[in-house]
């Protein structure tokens, strides 16, 4: 088995963090050793699947409410990667959620499609009575 | 969100001169267009070249311009996209939706 | 008191790690709200700390082993900065070492005198029996 | 390290490509030295215009560079440091070591 990174992040519930957990997922890309896809769509998909679940945790799981927390692990390897958001909010369905069909010319609603998108396995589950939103991908 | 913003004839255009357009900095472009709306500035023309990284929320504000332009009789074109935000473009499908140019001058001469 | 943003990093004894961890301090830089001074010198600064220091990590404490882990913490809020780096190694004397002046034509003893300059408190303990070279910073 | 040579009259340029030098890839560039050495080619420019980062083991790989050429009365001359980089020799008191050039052809021409 081979080594793994494992980051463990813990930001303010603001969208001012959004860039640096976005980059973290992109620094990461280029550092996996053994990748032999596009390293660069890898770095953009980590910077977008983090941006979007850490957008949804600050406004929708805690509400925007500027004392609470979010905490985002990254866990790595050279076959697979594991990004977990965890908010203090109730959670939601991501099945009945995700089979709306989207009108093209709705302003919101695409976050979750994205993620659905680019990543190979999605859940949204309580661990400990947290509401967390896990994405996994398959690295080769 | 810094923007650029330059008049040309009776289209504006509006550079993004961020690199990177989320939630954190996309509701400032949607304020200046609903601003250049109530000016009666229907015709933009939002540039780019400067954007690397584009989220959800990004294509909300263009969507929300492109359809608060639309609604007036005008209209809102999109320049100069990096590949990789192009790219966004077509996973959402809105490369349908929005017209795109390659550059500031094909998105200038479009105007019908 | 000012809301903190916490970084916990866990990597591989491999320098292939080290542009990832730099980047992590220099996105962090970037996203400290309320910031007076050069923002891109303090990325700067900190991608090079935290580069000398996981690097000295690695081939001193660590001694090349690649089956060992560099454990990093950064905690950062818009007062100040605290990196804390953690190797498997004996640790080393900072005051001792740092005293030895170097030779302008050494090939190496730059790395802690760099950190030492750039940094506003600087310690060498033992945590729990780990070794950590500990870093503050006051960001006004 | 990805490095580029050229030669020119007997000075050999090297330009670093990488953004980064540190203690993943220094290595490179000293061993890449060293065979210059070994062939005989003791007169180096060092281009570092693509360099973004340099710490502690890249400024080391340097200096060993330097002493080598030195010791077999050559030379091994700087060029093209962006701010930050050029910084970091003011730090470690090496801008006082190398001699460091704004650009290629300077560093070309003051060959003794
Ligand atoms: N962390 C979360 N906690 C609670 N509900 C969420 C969370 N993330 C997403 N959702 C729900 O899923 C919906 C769709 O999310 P998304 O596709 O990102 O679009 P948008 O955020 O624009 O509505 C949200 O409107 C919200 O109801
Ligand atoms: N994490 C560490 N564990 C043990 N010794 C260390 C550690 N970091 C630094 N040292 C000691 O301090 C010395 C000076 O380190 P530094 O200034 O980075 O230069 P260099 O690594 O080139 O020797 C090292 O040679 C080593 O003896």
């Amino acid at each position: 088995m081979s080594k793994r990174v494992e980051l463990n992040i813990k930001v303010p519930n603001q969208t001012s963090y959004l860039a640096m957990v976005g980059q973290i997922g992109e620094s990461l890309a280029f550092s996996l050793k053994n990748y032999r896809g596009n390293r660069r769509e890898l770095a953009y998909h980590l910077n977008l699947c983090l941006t979007e679940a850490l957008t949804n945790a600050i406004y929708h799981g805690n509400a925007s409410d500027p004392d609470k927390y979010v905490h985002i692990t990254i866990s790595a390897s050279d076959d697979d990667l594991i990004i977990k958001v965890y908010d203090q909010g109730q959670g939601f369905d991501l099945d009945t959620r995700h089979k709306l069909k989207a009108n093209p010319c709705d302003e919101g609603g695409r976050g979750v499609n994205i993620i659905l998108k680019l990543m190979d396995d999605v859940r949204c589950l309580q661990e400990k009575g947290v509401n967390v939103l896990e994405m996994k991908k398959r690295l080769h | 969100m810094q923007l650029k913003m330059t008049e040309k004839d009776d289209a504006v255009i509006l550079a993004v001169e961020d690199e990177r357009m989320d939630a954190h900095n996309s509701g400032n472009l949607k304020e200046k267009m609903l601003q250049l709306f109530d000016e009666g500035k229907y015709q933009l023309v939002i540039d780019l070249s400067a954007v690397r990284f584009i989220d959800s929320s990004g294509l909300g504000a263009l969507v929300s311009g492109f359809k608060n332009a639309s609604a007036r009789d005008g209209s809102l074109r999109l320049c100069c996209l990096q590949p990789q935000v192009r790219s966004m473009f077509e996973l959402t499908r809105l490369h349908r939706v929005f017209e795109i140019f390659a550059s500031l001058d094909e998105a200038l001469e479009s105007q019908s």
